[in-house]
């Protein structure tokens, strides 16, 4: 196949055969019956982030490294993941009504977040910067008062760039001009145009824009703040939710964690001890 | 003192030496100057990329993306204005509770952004998840005199029903049926009301009167708003992403966007499409008008001819 | 006031209009204070009075377009509007309204025609509506009412492709369709051309020739006194006069009908 | 056979017993019971969560926002309204060049979604880095002459201009100046020719005539639908999430519900604020309507009592 | 043809309104085919003719509503519209063109009052804006000219407020502030109910004695006879007869005269 840094670019996310996986029945006999019902796990995702989860060149399917893992952990509960798209906004509200069996878009585990739902830990993120080739303004991440920068919506570097934005204020510093976009190809369109001077993004996420963006932008400054990425189910299925955390363990266990991180190039976000509800 | 004597009377048509206008002259260089701008800026700016726009815009997923925009529309407009005329109807009954209901829903619907009406109908799945037809505050009422049980007689899964296309064309159609209304009442109301008297002296029913004097005459009247209401609705189908309807055209645009982070040349082919598309309901309109337009106008009334004359007058000098 | 019509005489033929103490308010405006009239068939009443006093508003009453607050009113012996059961009046359903309008043809001072229709389709469209005429033998009958009112070249005509005595000559036509047994008109030329006249007023004296029984309100003196049977002059919403157009025309008897003759003869 | 000879003429007031309605009560009964399940649910669904959207929809930056849509509201209705007048004059001009390219905004402007004309204004910095006024095609001609240097002569950094507000504030407008000005121009041709005939025959200006006549009768025609325009705009400054400005209503209320995953409990505060807005701005278009009918419909004139007449048949049988 | 009118008279009155071969077409339909007239200062001139026959167009031209397309006409010793120079006629412009039309009033048949302003703001709007004559002064003379045509006590009602009589005279009283050389009415009361005619026409009459030198299209052969120093009659977009109204009314010389006018009398 193809190179896995390129999988989206050259658009065969979808079709580069996923590694199969076997099915684990002990596993399987302990997912709950309310969602083995029907043989398939519905899955709710903002299919505009890319690589996470996204739309294919042909319109319909949702690729990126999110789908394959947890189509792989389905896999090995011996279930189909079926994913839909959703915004993001109302996952959660989602799983938490039944529409959605799991929500699975790169949902960063956090307490708000864990206060409304239960959620099982499949990677390791942290919010990377991204400047202009070059960087032609010398943005520094650590004193970025009075500059624009550009964040998504929603996302918990929305939050960060607005805490260190009331830091600026509160040393007296001019405050920083916070563009939030509904995506993160808008803000990331927002850099390479110089409306913005930096964005910050999921470290994933940053690391593919930098490559589409075929050299205009680069990366600034180390991953900070790792946090792991979790699935989202319903606040009481702490039972399925455990199921997903050893069905996750397997996979690392047996290669396919790995394999699959790898061929979307994110292999640095790995972690070897998916759990449930892990703390901070 | 005036050169009547000296003129022999001319048979032969007055040509005159018009006035001079320079004002137009310099309004239209103005205009062909910045029309030249803009296509110079098109021409020069690399940042359209026009090769992978033009590649992107006309592929497989974006073309079922149109066609599913172009459905939407057509279903929500038709829908739309079915609802449109029953409110109508009731917002003209004598029956008050009947009128007020229906000045309620259009006053609602107009007041709320579709975007937020199309999160909303996407997310009633939340709100229960089983819809039910029954008696309002029956739990309750069993409760009061220490009954089980319900009065509820059929029962939907909320989460089958509200996505997708189905939770946008709700969402969608209930708001047109607000602004249909306003148009369907104001064509009526158009309508001489001679006509009515006309047909109810004839010995004709309230409903032959409506269905075969006032409907077909208020139709010109409704038509034009009609367009443009067809038209918001094709650009409002850019909303379903609230919902989200994935294969609609502004989701795949958006979509090829965020992979491939070429965000400007797709905002660009949106433009491109959504011009395309409504230039053909334009088109679709203005036959639609010429066909309504019969046994109106052929002719002009001495009044229409009056009216014609001024406007001539004021075109002219 | 009221109650003048006596007992009418016995074997005396029955009125086709019949008007007893007649009253009508727009809120607590009185346009009509009680007018009592009667028209025998075959009778053609023109009606005469200044603007605002009340005529086409009686004529309106006549075929329930208006509805009347004190009085009776009875056309061919049916009381308009209203049902009697019990010593109670009852109001009649709409779809029994419609069909005591369709013994009453009325022509408009505008002719309201309908304006998408052409002038064939204006004259079947009751009789196939109203009265399930079935479409050919309406259109047959159509023509010969066109032909009649001297159209028979125009029946293909739109409205707006007509003057406007061919569109109220039309409006004839569409009434006459209906075959009504009274004939009400609101001053069927006041809006036309003074040229169009005299093609509107031939029709309606060839009507009032063939027996039709009319109610005519008209500022056409010429034609009251040489087609009407009776002259009735309204002022404010009572009947000032009545009686034979040659003679209230020539010689009125109250000073109101005198100085509004002076204006307009 | 009449019973005219045995009733005696009876001076008192007809109280006939009136026509039953049966279908209006059960249509009264549907419409209470429909309403009762509504309320119903509003009361008993915990989804809503009536006391945390009461607190958050009344927080300070939300109420900020409400200003920020509302000042934006305005500006941008005032700002097309003014541009809608150019527009409309061009469009009614003799001259082909103007009144054409008039057509060509309107038609461009109006085919547009409003939340792609935003996204699009918000990038003008992105297309270029500066914007300049000068020559077009300049260095090319510069160029071909073998000439250096150009020729303009008013530079702008465009990431400076169009961002925030302004960009906001730029897309709304252009895009409202199309349809105010199918507005104004509906208003002044709705004007009777007659006016400007009357006008002119007294010899005043065409300036003149368009400002004292023309104008201040349009308005009864132009108010409603710029209502319903400016209503639009309310509602359309949900769009600006495209822009982005941050400190706007909508954006508020779903920061709030994204930062607390309490969705609904927004998107129902988000619709009570633009009812509220809506009506108050429907309360403004009340009086202006009022205001601008000043001799209009005082008293009747004979047609409008003929119209009237007819209606009013119309709705009590 | 057109030519009729030879060299006047040394000494010779200028006439108000004269007229030289004028023809005009709406595209390809000719609808004045060559008018030769003049009108003398303090003259009433009477035009009838069927509909359709030009005679509002006619009126138009005078006031370049409409533009000819052969022939002169000039009021007052002015060509209208047009500036003769170098043998080469040129189009006045929009502001020259107003300023003839201001010795011309022109009174139209549906009185084109403005409908939100009162009657006073109706007469006084064109002095102030056009003539610039100051606010208090404008007020002054607009109430004298409403009493004139009295209507002292309806100054400050709107024309909705007004009968169509009261419009009319209103709508005169605006042509006549802006102190008109020249009034023109185009079927002034054909549009009035019959009893509000008498009113109009009394103020005309009034104006035909203080010297108003006027051109009025009617269909009112009694006012024609009664005020008018000349009698035109067009048909088809030419004159047919004109001379002394009572000659002409009671014996027409052509067929076409005599056919018109008993259809109308
Ligand atoms: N629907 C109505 N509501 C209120 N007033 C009305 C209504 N219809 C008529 N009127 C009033 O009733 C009075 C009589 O009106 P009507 O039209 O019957 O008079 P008319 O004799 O026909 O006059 P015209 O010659 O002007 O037609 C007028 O003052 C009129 O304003
Ligand atoms: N602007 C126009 N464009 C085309 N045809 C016109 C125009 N104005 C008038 N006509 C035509 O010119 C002819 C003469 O019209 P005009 O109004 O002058 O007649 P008129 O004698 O005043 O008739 P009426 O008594 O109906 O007012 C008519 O056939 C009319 O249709
Ligand atoms: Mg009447
Ligand atoms: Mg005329």
């Amino acid at each position: 196949g193809d190179d896995p840094d390129d999988a989206s670019s050259s658009g065969n996310g979808a079709t580069e055969s996923t590694p199969s996986v076997e099915v684990d029945e002990a596993l399987a006999a302990r997912v709950p019956d309310e969602i083995g019902e029907d043989g398939k796990i519905t899955v709710g995702s903002d299919t505009s982030y890319a690589p996470s989860e996204f739309i294919d060149e042909d319109g319909e399917t949702i690729v990126g490294f999110d789908v394959d893992l947890f189509s792989a952990v389905a896999q090995k509960l011996g279930f189909e993941a079926e994913f839909e798209s959703a915004s993001f906004d109302s996952i959660i509200a989602g799983v938490g009504s039944g529409r959605y069996e799991v929500g699975v878009s790169s949902f960063t585990i956090n307490p708000e977040r864990l206060a409304e739902a239960t959620m099982v830990s499949y990677f390791s993120a942290g919010t990377q910067w991204a400047v202009q080739e070059g960087n032609p303004e010398d943005v520094d991440a650590d004193n970025a008062c009075g500059l624009s920068i550009a964040v998504q919506r929603g996302t918990v570097q929305a939050d960060d760039i607005t805490a260190r934005s009331a830091e600026c204020e509160a040393s007296g510093e001019a405050a920083i001009d916070i563009q939030q976009f509904e995506g993160q190809d808008e803000a990331t369109a927002a850099l390479v145009s110089g409306r913005v001077v930096a964005s910050l993004a999921d470290s994933p996420v940053m690391a593919y824009a930098v490559q589409q963006t075929n050299g205009q932008l680069e990366l600034l400054g180390d991953i900070y703040d790792s946090a792991p990425y979790g699935y989202v189910v319903p606040q009481a299925e702490t039972e399925f939710a455990q199921v997903l955390a050893d069905a996750l363990s397997a996979l690392i266990e047996d290669g396919t964690y790995a394999e699959i991180l790898e061929k979307w190039g994110v292999e640095a976000g790995a972690i070897d001890d998916p759990a449930v509800n892990p703390a901070g | 003192m005036p050169d009547t004597s000296t003129t022999p009377a001319p048979p032969e048509q007055i040509r005159a030496v018009p006035v001079r206008h320079p004002g137009r002259w310099i309004a239209s260089a103005v205009i062909a100057v910045l029309a030249a701008m803009f296509v110079h800026m098109l021409a020069t700016n690399e940042v359209f990329q026009w090769d992978f726009m033009v590649d992107n815009m006309s592929s497989d997923p974006v073309l079922k993306g149109a066609r599913t925009t172009l459905v939407m529309t057509v279903l929500a407009m038709a829908i739309g204005i079915l609802l449109g005329i029953v409110l109508a109807v009731m917002r003209l009954s004598a029956n008050p509770v009947v009128s007020g209901a229906a000045w309620v829903y259009i006053w609602f619907f107009r007041a709320i952004p579709r975007i937020v009406l199309l999160f909303f109908s996407a997310s009633l799945g939340a709100l229960y998840s089983t819809y039910e037809l029954g008696f309002p505050f029956d739990q309750q009422i069993m409760d009061l005199f220490g009954f089980e049980g319900d009065w509820r007689f059929l029962s939907l899964d909320g989460n089958d029903i509200f996505r997708g296309f189905v939770a946008g064309l709700l969402g969608l159609t209930l708001s047109e049926g607000a602004y249909a209304a306003e148009i369907v009442r104001a064509g009526i109301q158009s309508v001489d009301p001679g006509q009515v008297e006309a047909a109810q002296a004839l010995g004709m029913s309230r409903g032959k009167t409506m269905r075969r004097i006032v409907l077909p005459q208020a139709m010109r009247v409704i038509i034009p708003p009609m367009g443009n209401e067809t038209i918001a609705m094709l650009k409002d189908t850019s909303l379903l992403i609230a919902v989200p309807v994935t294969n609609e055209l502004n989701f795949q645009l958006r979509a090829i966007g965020s992979r491939t982070f070429q965000v400007i040349p797709m905002a660009v082919a949106s433009i491109l499409w959504y011009l395309a598309l409504a230039s053909l309901l334009m088109i679709g309109q203005h036959f639609l008008e010429k066909r309504f337009s019969r046994g109106f106008g052929n002719r002009e009334t001495r009044q229409q001819r009056a009216a014609r004359r001024a406007r001539d007058v004021g075109s002219t000098h | 006031m009221s109650s003048a019509v006596g007992t009418p005489a016995p074997g005396a033929v029955q009125p086709m209009v019949k008007a007893e103490g007649v009253h009508k308010s727009f809120g607590h405006v009185e346009v009509l204070k009680g007018i009592d009239l009667e028209v025998a068939p075959r009778e053609v009443m023109c009606i005469v009075g200044p603007s605002g006093s009340g005529k086409s508003t009686f004529l309106r009453c006549i075929n329930h377009l208006e509805r009347i607050n004190a009085g009776r009113l009875w056309v061919n012996g049916h009381l308009v509007g209203y049902r009697e059961k019990g010593g109670r009046l009852h109001e009649l359903r709409d779809s029994e309204v419609a069909a005591q309008r369709r013994d009453i043809g009325m022509v408009f001072q505008r002719f309201n025609l309908f304006p998408h229709m052409t002038a064939l389709e204006n004259v079947i469209e009751a009789p196939i509506q109203v009265k399930g005429v079935r479409r050919a033998e309406a259109r047959e009958r159509g023509a010969a009412l066109l032909e009649r009112v001297g159209l028979a070249d125009r029946v293909h005509n739109y409205p707006n492709q007509l003057s406007g005595g061919q569109q109220q000559r039309v409006a004839i036509a569409r009434a006459l369709a209906m075959e009504p047994q009274l004939m009400l008109f609101d001053e069927p030329t006041s809006a036309l051309d003074p040229e169009l006249v005299g093609e509107v007023l031939d029709v309606m004296r060839g009507l009032a020739t063939d027996g039709m029984t009319m109610v005519v309100v008209t500022h056409e003196m010429g034609f009251a006194r040489e087609v009407g049977d009776t002259l009735v002059f309204m002022d404010d919403g009572v009947i000032v006069e009545s009686g034979d157009p040659r003679s209230v025309l020539t010689d009125p008897q109250h000073e109101r009908t005198r100085s509004f003759l002076s204006k307009v003869l």
